[in-house]
């Protein structure tokens, strides 16, 4: 791997360069909660002094860029009784991701082993990632932040380079020719030994500051053994079934397909909407039977999907521990508190 | 539904059903009336696909053959019941428009009060005045499809005729406000501090107030299995009180039959 | 040097026909076809079939039984449907589709000519080959029967390499019966067929009573050398599998060698919108054809 | 010469709500000519009853669809008035934008689509679709660019969501009114075309005097709050409303009346142009002067030509609002709203003529006391004594049934009554 450093104002310079010539994508403020607390979110960015490099963390993942939550996936026209289809993959220029925190990046990998590895790759999501250039940024953890336990605290692939603050200036990894033709537009030094140290030193308080925790040790099984559980009741109790976390999430990606037809009949669409498996209808077939019918076995079901079943597939869990789910949840159910449960359930 | 005029417009080789529809409107404010003819863009398309042969608020001509009834507005008096039982007889398809004929709408507020009476000297003094207790569509005739809202949205009502003409199913999301309201990027109320129904609220809507940054008022009635015990838990976590979460749970009339009617006496106020 | 970032442009790379799961494109990519017949069955069913209207796409559609293939009328809907038909002949194949909502209530009324979009084949077939030599027990209830006709067309077609081979019909009533016309010739082929209703008529003639019963007679006194050599394809509502499973299992009959299909929502047909998800469990990629086995193991499959 | 007539129109079409129009003539005196409102009422004043105010608004808006806009506006202006709430610039902008789109909304509705239909001889806008296309398309982009600008700065067309007590829970983004800036500039040409149209038409010369009651502008045209002014020389406060209308319950209607000086009086656009035709914008002003109206006018039919103007007016003020804002920094300058005991009274001209809302809180900001005066229940009265006027006028000339009829029918029209709104 290629380091770099560079110095603070260095970083203004980049993104001049990239903005002046790329559609670029980071993180500002939306509004102000409650408290007066400002609420973050992924935006179009032109103007350096809208991005908020210090974001805490967004309410949403930047999930609209690679998987937004309506797309349509083809249009038909439609004339004498016949029709013709057209398949646009609903891009038509690269983006700059910037200031991506780890979580996300691994989230977006983690989503690759889906979309885009798999048997059948998803080219609406492939067409945006081919065209995704990531510019990595470490984070301050949050109380709500777990991700040290998913294993997904630091990022080691799927960015373009990745930016950790020394303080006074930034060291940067460098993954891609391309992300390396970019500095060559500001000024960067080789770092030195020192620079080696005070990243470690960094590295290190970063870690301390993680909380919240889970405790993944044999929680396929466990989930397995405890698939009876009453626990799944109590959250069942209090889960909206709103889709909330779903919608929170950066890495659910469940679907479902709706077709229209046009009011002047002349055309028709399909349209990929985002579901939660949540909702209601979510394994619900013509006819009206519904597979899972209950609050408390779709909220299982979303456990089971993430914590298990993407594990099999995959050796590792759906979840990046991001927090997302459990901070926007009205009912306040957090995925540590609810394996936890599981687990002490195990235990009695 | 039968299939007419030969030669008439087809979709994918299947003849389209252009069906005679009217418009009627009981105890309301003619809001979702006004909302048929309220999106410009599409209203000559909308209107090619059905034959409007009644509808008071635009036209003078009137008939009585028509297979659809749209109708407005709630249900206050006897006159009015003979009147909906006639509309009923002559359509094929009732079509309750709105929240005032899904629920009873805001009108239904004045059910809240055990003494019907108490309500009519409140603003007539002693002059007499015929009124009853407001009743939905459907507790007086069968009705075959509801179209919720306060308003109604015209691209919903744009579907379901639409789906009519083509011969689509209709269906209506079974899942909560929330889901469209993060679909369309929102700090949710409760952030912002603000009372929200949308967690119980039936969707469809699009999240029209969330997107303004103002909570739902369940306009479209209760969800498909609304979790309102948890409801109640998070109004007062966040420090609403119980009377804001009543106001708006009974504001349209959606959530009455989860709740009990009469509980106010217009001596407690 | 270049500060401009390159457009990939997916969209304007060729068409890999031959390698379709390599391929981004394939996704969305729907054959044209033609629904040349529509022919009803009963009240409730009707049996469209449909040609790939491009020759050379249709020579390259291939599929195995027991597969399904995603069936689309443009702005209305699509939905998965099994392929019902032998899967010998290319580039056409038949549906038998029941109605229960908005795609299949609308099919019936479209013209014989009307083009519709078919993506697939997907998922997993039932293993013929590995059948071969054995007996085998085709268990059908109600629409179970639909996916039942592509093996038994195999099993017709390859008649030689099979042993004993068995079909057990079961239906609520004689008036949901399916293919009448063709249960003559199953049993011209020295195929033998049971066939029960739950409710008989006065027209009906043959036995009532639940599917299990026939499949009891044939299992019963057979010897040790049939049990561990006859393979089970059972189709079904998920209550009669499990009964039939049980009842195979109670003979001997290896889970492993015992195949059924499951039915779940299904959006994509390429395990990504996880609607058809068992547990956790994709019905599209790993099924819809599972062994026995399998569906023990799998969280709230019955 | 027919001298025996007989009009009895069950729910008059075209108009929003419930009313009758009966009228007998025999040998050529009037005998009855009667303007009856049968709608239901809905009890908004006791619904209100122990509600919180933030209620208030949201509630009072569906007392009306077509002005729910001015609804919401009035019942926040009347909780802001009795909490001591003084809304600032910014949002005193927007709101007034808000006004006058619902105006051009609700007039063009009116001309182009219930009015317009009685001249050109149809019983209703469809069959114009075809026959006068362009005439249709023209009235609808109109309707639409006022609609869309109430999504924007309202958040909805009807039933608005954004305006709350305290000002707005959302602002239109500068580039949407730039937008709409364009649009507005553009859509003058359009409304010419109408007004083109429509002096091809000729209105029946009708003349009966009667008193206008209106808002009384401080310097420019009045929509929001304000002194109360009647033609016949009585001005009072807002607060002092219940003096201008005096409401009283007649037998004919389920609406309430209401008298001032005379019998009667008027409210709506006639009645505000008469009573501040100098602040109207010239443009404006010389729309009217084509059509030769100049204060005061006691022609009734002549509302239509005054809604036509002030289509034109509020345009043109839109027009310079919007650029006032955009020369400004939007911020978000929404009020807390801390209740109070006490009572507040609005006074807000909506499209058919002024509108009050008073309420009466306790300590908590619960409503005690509330009372809405429509305005089309302020035009009863007068609409009543017109019919009779036209009746015994026409009687005279010897009218057959069906042009009786249809004049009746046009003169009801005319004051483009929002009768459930009355019965509210
Ligand atoms: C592998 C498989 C094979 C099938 N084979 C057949 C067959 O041969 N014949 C037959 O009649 N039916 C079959 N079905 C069921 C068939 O898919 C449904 O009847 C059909 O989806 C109903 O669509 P609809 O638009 O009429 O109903 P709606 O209820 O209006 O369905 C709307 C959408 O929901 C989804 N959906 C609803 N029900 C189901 C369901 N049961 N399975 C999957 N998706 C569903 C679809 O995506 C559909 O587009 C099969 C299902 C699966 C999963
Ligand atoms: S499940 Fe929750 S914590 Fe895990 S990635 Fe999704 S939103 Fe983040
Ligand atoms: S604002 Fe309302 S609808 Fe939106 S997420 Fe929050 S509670 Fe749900
Ligand atoms: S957000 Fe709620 S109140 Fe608003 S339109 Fe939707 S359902 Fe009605």
């Amino acid at each position: 791997m290629i380091f770099r450093i560079f110095e603070k104002e260095e970083l203004k310079k980049l993104f001049e360069v990239f903005v002046a010539h790329n559609r670029v994508v980071g993180a500002v403020e939306a509004g102000r909660d409650r408290d007066d607390q400002p609420v973050y979110a992924f935006s179009d960015v032109s103007d350096y002094n809208e991005i908020k490099l210090d974001y805490s963390i967004t309410k949403l993942p930047a999930k609209r860029f690679f998987l937004p939550f309506k797309e349509e996936l083809a249009t038909f026209r439609i004339e004498n009784d016949n029709w013709t289809k057209d398949i646009s993959y609903n891009i038509d220029r690269p983006l700059i991701l910037f200031g991506l925190h780890p979580c996300d990046i691994n989230a977006l990998n983690k989503l690759d082993k889906v979309l885009l590895h798999s048997v059948y790759p998803m080219p609406y999501y492939a067409a945006k990632r081919k065209n995704m250039f990531i510019v990595g940024m470490n984070c301050v953890p949050q109380p709500s932040c777990f991700c040290r336990s998913m294993g997904t605290d630091t990022a080691l692939h799927g960015f373009d380079m990745f930016i950790t603050d020394l303080g006074g200036r930034y060291f940067v990894e460098i993954l891609t020719n391309t992300a390396f033709n970019f500095l060559r537009h500001i000024r960067t030094m080789e770092p030195m030994e020192e620079d080696h140290i005070l990243y470690m030193k960094v590295v290190e308080k970063r870690k301390k500051e993680f909380t919240a925790q889970v405790d993944t040790t044999d929680l396929t099984k466990i989930l397995d053994m405890e698939f009876q559980s009453d626990v799944w009741k109590y959250w069942g109790d209090r889960c909206l079934a709103c889709g909330t976390c779903a919608s929170v999430c950066p890495t659910c990606y469940c679907y479902g397909v709706e077709e229209t037809v046009d009011i002047n009949l002349k055309g028709a669409k399909k349209t990929k909407i985002l579901h939660s498996c949540n909702l209601i209808d979510f394994a619900e077939v013509a006819g009206g039977h519904n597979f899972r019918p209950e609050r408390h076995s779709r909220l299982k079901y979303r456990y089971y999907h993430k914590h298990r079943g993407f594990v099999e597939a995959f050796e590792e869990s759906l979840c990046v521990g991001c927090g997302r789910c459990g901070e926007s949840c009205l009912a306040g159910i957090t995925v540590p508190e609810v394996i936890e449960s599981i687990r002490a359930d195990g235990k009695e | 539904m039968d299939e007419r005029e030969p030669g008439a417009r087809t979709y994918l080789g299947v003849p389209l059903y252009r069906p005679k529809v009217a418009f009627f409107e009981f105890t309301s404010c003619e809001g979702c009336q006004l909302q048929v003819l309220n999106k410009e863009d599409t209203l000559l398309d909308f209107l090619s696909l059905v034959e409007v042969v009644n509808f008071r608020e635009a036209m003078t001509e009137q008939s009585d053959d028509y297979e659809i009834a749209f109708v407005e507005g709630s249900i206050t008096r006897d006159d009015d019941v003979k009147r909906l039982k006639k509309i009923r007889k002559n359509a094929k398809v009732l079509v309750a428009l709105g929240s005032c004929a899904c629920f009873g709408g805001v009108n239904q507020l004045k059910n809240r009060f055990k003494d019907l009476n108490f309500v009519k000297t409140e603003v007539y003094g002693r002059h007499p005045i015929d009124s009853g207790p407001v009743r939905t569509l459907e507790e007086i005739v069968k009705v075959d499809l509801k179209i919720y809202g306060c308003p109604v949205k015209k691209e919903e009502v744009e579907k379901i005729v639409l789906h009519i003409a083509i011969g689509k199913s209709i269906v209506f999301p079974k899942y909560p406000v929330c889901m469209e309201c993060k679909r369309n990027e929102n700090i949710c109320l409760f952030e912002l501090g603000e009372p929200c129904l949308g967690p119980v609220t039936r969707a469809g809507c699009d999240s029209w107030c969330p997107d303004n940054r103002a909570g739902c008022w369940g306009c479209r009635g209760p969800a498909d299995d609304p979790n309102l015990d948890q409801m109640k838990k998070i109004m007062l976590e966040k420090g609403f009180s119980e009377e804001t979460l009543l106001d708006r749970l009974e504001c349209f009339g959606g959530f009455s039959s989860l709740m009990k009617k009469g509980n106010v006496n217009e001596k407690d106020l | 040097m270049d500060p401009e970032l390159k457009f990939v442009d997916i969209a304007a790379q060729p068409y890999r026909q031959q390698q379709r799961r390599d391929d981004l494109k394939s996704f969305e990519y729907s054959y044209r076809a033609e629904i040349t017949s529509i022919y009803p069955l009963t009240e409730m069913e009707t049996l469209y079939r449909i040609q790939i209207v491009d020759p050379e796409e249709r020579n390259r559609f291939v599929f195995t039984p027991g597969q399904f293939l995603m069936l689309e009328l443009p702005g209305i809907d699509e939905a998965p449907f099994s392929i019902s038909s032998s899967a010998s002949v290319r580039g056409e194949v038949e549906l038998c589709i029941r109605r229960v909502g908005n795609l299949t209530n609308f099919l019936p009324r479209v013209k014989r000519g009307t083009h519709v979009g078919i993506r697939g084949p997907f998922g997993t077939g039932f293993p013929m080959k590995e059948m071969h030599g054995q007996n085998v027990i085709l268990v059908a209830g109600g629409l179970g029967l639909v996916p039942l006709r592509s093996p038994i067309a195999y099993v017709m077609e390859n008649r030689s390499h099979f042993n004993k081979v068995n079909i057990v019909y079961g239906t609520k009533t004689p008036s949901q019966l399916l293919f009448t016309h063709q249960h003559e010739m199953w049993r011209k082929d020295d195929i033998d067929l049971n066939i029960i209703v739950q409710k008989a008529d006065r027209s009906w003639k043959g036995p009532s009573g639940l599917i299990t019963e026939p499949l009891k007679e044939i299992l019963t006194g057979k010897d040790r050398d049939y049990y561990h050599n006859t393979y089970a394809i059972v189709c079904g509502p998920p209550v009669m599998f499990k009964f039939v499973c049980n009842m195979l299992n109670e003979f001997h009959i290896p889970m492993q060698k015992m195949f059924v299909s499951l039915e779940r929502r299904m959006h994509c047909g390429m395990g990504k919108c996880c609607r058809c998800n068992v547990g956790s469990t994709y019905t599209c990629l790993k099924g819809p054809v599972f062994d026995y086995w399998t569906v023990m193991n799998l969280k709230e499959a019955i | 010469m027919k001298k025996t007539c007989n009009v009895d129109i069950r729910r008059l079409s075209r108009v929003e709500g419930h009313g009758n129009i009966r009228i007998k003539i025999k040998n050529g005196k009037l005998m009855e000519a009667r303007w009856e409102v049968v709608e239901t009422p809905r009890f908004f004043e006791a619904i209100l009853k122990g509600k919180k105010w933030d209620n208030a608004p949201w509630i009072t808006g569906r007392i009306c669809g077509i002005c729910s806009i001015g609804h919401t506006l009035t019942s926040i202006r009347a909780v802001e008035n009795a909490f001591g709430i003084i809304p600032d610039e910014q949002t005193k902008k927007l709101r007034l934008i808000l006004k006058h789109m619902e105006t051009l909304q609700s007039h063009t509705l009116h001309l182009s689509f219930l009015v317009l239909p009685d001249f050109m001889k149809t019983g209703s806008v469809f069959p114009l679709i075809k026959s006068h296309e362009d005439v249709v398309l023209r009235a609808a982009r109109i309707k639409k660019l006022a609609n869309d600008i109430c999504d924007c700065v309202g958040g909805r067309r009807m039933h608005p969501t954004r305006t709350v007590v305290g000002g707005f829970t959302m602002l239109p983004e500068k580039e949407e009114l730039r937008g709409f800036g364009e649009r507005l500039k553009k859509i003058v040409e359009d409304l010419m075309l109408v007004a083109e149209l429509v002096r091809g038409f000729s209105l029946p010369d009708f003349v009966r005097e009667t008193e206008f009651v209106s808002l009384k502008g401080d310097g420019d045209y009045p929509f929001i709050g304000g002194d109360l002014v009647s033609s016949d020389g009585v001005r009072m406060r807002e607060e002092d409303y219940k003096k201008m209308t005096n409401e009283y319950m007649t037998e004919q209607s389920t609406s309430k009346w209401c008298r001032l000086s005379r019998e009667s009086f008027a409210v709506g656009a006639l009645a505000r142009l008469n009573n501040n035709f100098e602040f109207l914008h010239p443009a404006a002003r010389e729309v009217a002067g084509s059509f030769g109206l100049t204060p005061v006018n006691h022609n009734p039919f002549m509302n239509n030509i005054a809604q036509l103007v002030e289509c034109v007016h509020v345009v043109k003020e839109s027009t310079r609002l919007i650029d006032e804002l955009l020369d400004s920094e939007l911020k978000d300058s929404r009020q807390k709203v801390i209740a109070r005991s006490g009572i507040g009274v609005a006074a807000v001209e909506v499209p058919i003529g002024i509108l009050y809302h008073s309420y009466e809180f306790d300590d908590d900001g619960r409503i005690v006391k509330s009372d809405c005066v429509i305005p089309t229940g302020q035009n009863h009265a007068n609409i009543q004594l017109d019919l009779e006027g036209i009746a015994k006028e026409y009687a005279a000339r010897g009218k057959t049934d069906m042009e009786l009829e249809l004049l009746a029918a046009m003169l009801v029209r005319a004051y483009d009554p929002c009768i459930s709104c009355s019965v509210h």
